[in-house]
């Protein structure tokens, strides 16, 4: 068998290993999972380390400045292992601060226009007049529904007042309309993957063709171990 | 070192830290400013990728022990093990020896286990996404009613045969995701947004150590 | 009658592996004996075919593969489809990728396709070119904003700087690019592009996503900064008529519609077990 | 008001003057409340039924002798974006340990970024340390799984059927995990705890989990569970903050109707 060929063969195994999983898990699914968590982080350490690389004959290299606060960095970064000292424990705090510092300050920055302020404008500049009678309705609807929302959410109010119950349960039922068809939407995805992975299964092009002969077999192979293990199990019982 | 123990000293960096990205983003401190903010922001991304030594030992950490004492599973860890070596030795950045991202093995074991691997789970949820709503879109109040309601009709527009059969169901659907779904949404993000500012604003204020809870 | 009831309770708690294998079944079935139940064309497709046909000659569309080896299912005959299109008319393509997954994701495409072979002897350098990857998230995609040439200065195949390509001549900046083709399923992808690329350089686009993500294109549908989406498999579907280029999109039409009619099928199974058994109750 | 003078002295920049000053009043109300909280004047704070159902799940599965699983979501704290959801998560679990050290049941914590794996062992040796039971705590239950998304997803899953899992809290970012880990969670019989700023992701939740914290609720969790008056105080800001919003909503959409986009024209400044 060329390599080619078993690449095809782990592909068909490790695709059918994944769904024996929702059969129950299994030896199977177990290998796929350990698998899988073993290559995926050594593939993370592997980007991470060409990133690196690629920085340092990119960027920092260039000046010695610039290599000086790269070196810098990675002592820092070295810090981090201290999380495993008993004594110097706190001294992982420091790039902890620095990554957090850094990003909560992107955070603020960012999520101030591109969740609130961008978010505001747009529903205030829904036009009710001057355009045709339904988009004015959609619109109208629109801004209602993300004001009965908002005030939904409020948590130091005392709700008391008459307006406050029309006001919750048409919020609650505008989130549940929109949830419904969000979660229809995705049964579209979701379907949609599932069916890329019958298509590789059945060998359907641009998926590598000999797959189709492995198929079959591997999964008579799989489905057979798991029933007639459980089969046994039950009779000898 | 008495000093470097305090819980403030953490506090203090990532105040300082925040603001370098904060305070020039609004006010105007010319190009060498913004510059450095950037630098900064890369210069940070290094410190960051030292936590892969921790999580490469603590994975270890588990999985070794179970290996040399034996415990249940422990096959199962030392494929692990072995799985995580093979990929980093052979996604080592050396191009020359044929190693590295873009080198033969290393896409043999991309393309023929990572890849189905992942797709292939993350194809599972057809599954899930069924069975949840077998189980949950059931008219046991109004508020599920109309949860069901409009799942249904979203899946139908989505199948083409929905459309076929029924053909307003394309425009009823896409209005109630285009209009209420979006509108939801949008107060949602709203909210989440005011959310994530005021727990930011609580970390600078170094109320919020969640993140440094501890210290002495 | 004690044992209508308990029918009713049985189905309601039926074992969820029946589900799975029967959803097994009615998505390979369709692909062994295809039943071709018809499909019908939506309007975001129409105008996502129609922006591309609306390509003035000679314009620079930059096609961006914003996504991994993951969203390969719905998004690859999105992908195929929307470069056969692009390369059956007479305009210049810059492809490029902002996830680093989205590079080899690009590559198969292109290889699958071979642009430089009939029908469609497009010149690599001159008609096409592929760039690669682009790090950096949002960071990579306003800098490609301002300067093409000093974020991806060299091609994905050839390693040759970008100067040296005739097609690269006129692309300096999003100030030159015509049209933008999201294909994405998340973030980074089209709320980033419409921020770095619409918002400073009014560049039009046209977004092919995953079905998920059709939600967050919607609102920039309606407010003019997407010209067209094709929000999965289905649209995928869609458009393939639309260009008349039968492809995967379509030979999974059958299996979406079966897919799809069982999941309402459960749904309806559900709520009469539900009604039948607190009604016996 | 006019703001032209700073923006032609360039002393503030062009279309972000609007975020700079939300940002401020934001910053200032949180300062300002927080104060008020310290000084013991606490704001009346309704509930978050899913934030009280947290005890409940934790009781439940103390009850049955299964363990608890408390997640974080799967972004970076690392993150410009979705890093906030992350320390929101780690809140959470701050609070879920110190329950779960106090009745002796297990704690498992399954980890995807390796940024968050030493805090998040940090917040719950803390915690069993702090009730006084440092002993119990194993590290072996921070567990870090994977770096992919489907890779976590995938150990959780088996993580929670291997341990039969009596309760399962999820607040924090999630992305596609999110039905994968609620339905093996529902099958394994974990009562469920979910919560997520992710809007796309809040319908798998709702559906599939028996209580769901949406969107902001989860950025008023942290300072809900600790009852401390200082952080209660705070979450007034985020309610000023949706005021403000609201007001700006209204006042824009009436204006527009009698042709004045005034206020549209400022949220651009």
């Amino acid at each position: 068998m060329s390599v080619e060929l078993f690449g095809v063969l782990l592909g068909v195994f490790f695709t059918l290993a994944v769904y024996t999983f929702l059969y129950r898990e299994n030896p199977y699914s177990r290998i796929a999972e350990y698998v899988f968590i073993g290559a995926a982080t050594g593939y993370g350490i592997a980007y991470d380390l060409d990133w690196l690389k690629n920085q340092w004959v990119g960027t920092w290299s260039k000046t010695m400045e610039d290599s000086i606060l790269f070196v810098l960095a990675l002592l820092l970064a070295v810090l981090w292992y201290f999380r495993f000292s008993k004594r110097y424990f706190f001294l992982y705090r420091i790039p902890l601060a620095i990554t957090v510092g850094t990003y909560i300050g992107l955070a603020l920055r960012s999520v101030v226009f591109a969740q609130v302020i961008e978010q505001v404008r747009s529903t205030a500049a829904l036009k009710v007049v001057g355009i045709d009678p339904w988009t004015a309705f959609n619109n109208l609807v629109t801004m209602i529904i993300v004001v009965c929302t908002l005030a939904y959410f409020t948590f130091t109010v005392r709700q008391e007042a008459a307006f406050w119950k029309p006001v919750n349960k048409f919020a609650r039922y505008a989130m549940m309309i929109g949830f419904g068809s969000a979660y229809g939407y995705t049964v579209l995805t979701r379907m949609s993957l599932f069916i890329g992975r019958v298509q590789f299964l059945l060998g359907i092009p641009p998926n590598p063709p000999e797959a189709k002969m492995f198929f079959p077999w591997v999964a008579l192979v799989l489905l057979g171990t798991l029933l007639g293990y459980d089969y046994y199990k039950k009779t000898k019982k | 070192m008495s000093l470097l123990r305090r819980v403030e000293i953490p506090i203090a960096i990532t105040i300082i830290f925040a603001l370098i990205q904060v305070i020039p983003y609004f006010v105007n401190m010319g190009p060498a400013v913004e510059a450095t903010q950037d630098k900064v922001v890369r210069w940070t991304l290094i410190v960051s990728t030292g936590a892969l030594l921790v999580g490469l030992t603590s994975l270890l950490l588990i999985h070794v022990p179970r290996v040399t004492r034996r415990r249940t599973h422990w096959e199962y860890s030392l494929l692990l093990i072995a799985f995580m070596f093979l990929m980093t030795i052979i996604g080592l950045p050396f191009p020359e020896l044929n190693l590295g991202l873009t080198g033969y093995w290393f896409s043999f074991f991309y393309n023929n286990v990572l890849t189905p691997l992942s797709a292939s789970l993350y194809a599972i949820l057809a599954f899930y996404i069924t069975s949840a709503a077998y189980r949950a879109f059931k008219a046991r109040s109004l508020e599920a009613a109309l949860l069901l309601i409009s799942g249904t009709i979203l899946v139908l527009r989505n199948a083409p045969l929905g459309t076929f059969l029924i053909p307003q169901i394309a425009d009823l659907g896409d209005w109630i995701f285009n209009i209420p779904n979006m509108a939801v949404n949008r107060a949602i993000m709203i909210g989440g947004g005011l959310g994530a500012m005021v727990l930011g604003i609580r970390v600078l204020l170094g109320y919020e150590r969640g993140y440094l809870r501890g210290g002495e | 009658m004690a044992t209508a009831p308990r029918i009713w309770e049985k189905l309601e708690t039926i074992d969820a592996r029946i589900i799975y294998l029967i959803l097994w079944i009615v998505i390979l079935w369709p692909f062994i004996y295809p039943i071709g139940l018809p499909v019908s064309i939506g309007s975001y497709s129409l105008a996502y075919a129609k922006a591309i046909d609306d390509l003035p000659a000679g314009s620079i569309v930059v096609v961006s593969f914003d996504f991994s080896l993951g969203g390969l299912g719905e998004l690859y005959p999105i992908a195929i489809a929307t470069l056969h299109h692009l390369f059956t008319k007479p305009v210049k393509i810059v492809i490029i990728a902002i996830w680093s997954d989205g590079a080899i994701v690009a590559d198969m495409v292109l290889k699958d396709l071979k642009p430089d072979q009939p029908p469609y002897n497009r010149k690599y350098g001159e008609d096409w070119i592929f760039l690669g990857y682009a790090p950096g998230g949002e960071t990579a995609m306003a800098a490609l904003g301002k300067d093409f040439w000093s974020t991806l200065p060299t091609d994905y195949y050839y390693k040759k700087h970008v100067s040296t390509y005739p097609i690269m001549q006129n692309l300096r900046s999003a100030n030159d690019v015509t049209l933008l083709v999201s294909l994405e399923t998340g973030t980074p992808g089209a709320d980033e592009w419409v921020r770095q690329w619409y918002v400073p350089y009014k560049v039009p686009m046209i977004v092919g996503c995953i079905g998920v993500m059709a939600p967050t294109v919607a609102p920039y549908l309606a407010g003019g900064q997407v010209k067209g989406m094709l929000p999965g498999l289905r649209a995928a579907a869609e458009y393939e008529l639309i260009i008349g280029r039968k492809g995967l999109g379509v030979a999974s039409a059958d299996a979406l519609s079966t897919s799809h009619m069982v999941f309402v099928i459960f749904v309806i199974l559900g709520n009469i077990s539900y009604f039948m058994r607190r009604r016996s109750k | 008001m006019d703001i032209t003078p700073l923006l032609s002295q360039q002393i503030l920049k062009s279309g972000r003057v609007s975020g700079m000053v939300f940002l401020l009043i934001i910053a200032a109300s949180t300062a300002y409340f927080i104060r008020r909280g310290k000084a013991g004047k606490v704001p009346y704070l309704r509930k978050v039924p899913g934030l009280d159902a947290i005890d409940e799940a934790i009781g439940r599965a103390t009850e049955m002798g299964r363990p608890v699983f408390c997640s974080h979501g799967i972004a970076s704290i690392a993150d410009a974006t979705y890093g906030p959801q992350t320390i929101a998560g780690l809140s959470v679990l701050g609070y879920v340990a110190q329950l779960c050290a106090r009745y002796g049941v297990r704690l498992i914590v399954p980890v995807r970024q390796l940024v968050v794996y030493p805090i998040a062992r940090e917040i719950v040796e803390n915690a069993y340390r702090m009730e006084g039971k440092l002993d119990q705590f194993r590290v072996e239950d921070i567990v870090y799984l994977s770096g992919w998304q489907f890779g976590y997803s995938m150990g959780y899953m088996s993580l929670m059927r291997r341990e039969k899992a009596g309760a399962n809290i999820m607040v924090g970012g999630y992305w596609a995990e999110s039905l994968q880990l609620a339905e093996v969670g529902y099958m394994v019989g974990a009562m469920q705890v979910s919560g997520t700023a992710n809007t796309h992701q809040i319908p798998f939740f709702v559906v599939a989990t028996d209580y769901t914290l949406i969107g902001e609720e989860i950025y008023a969790a942290g300072a809900y569970l600790s009852k401390d008056p200082a952080m209660i105080g705070s979450i007034v800001a985020q309610d000023i903050g949706k005021y403000v919003s609201i007001a700006l909503i209204l006042l824009g959409f009436v204006l527009l109707i009698f042709g004045n986009d005034y206020i549209i024209q400022m949220l651009r400044w």
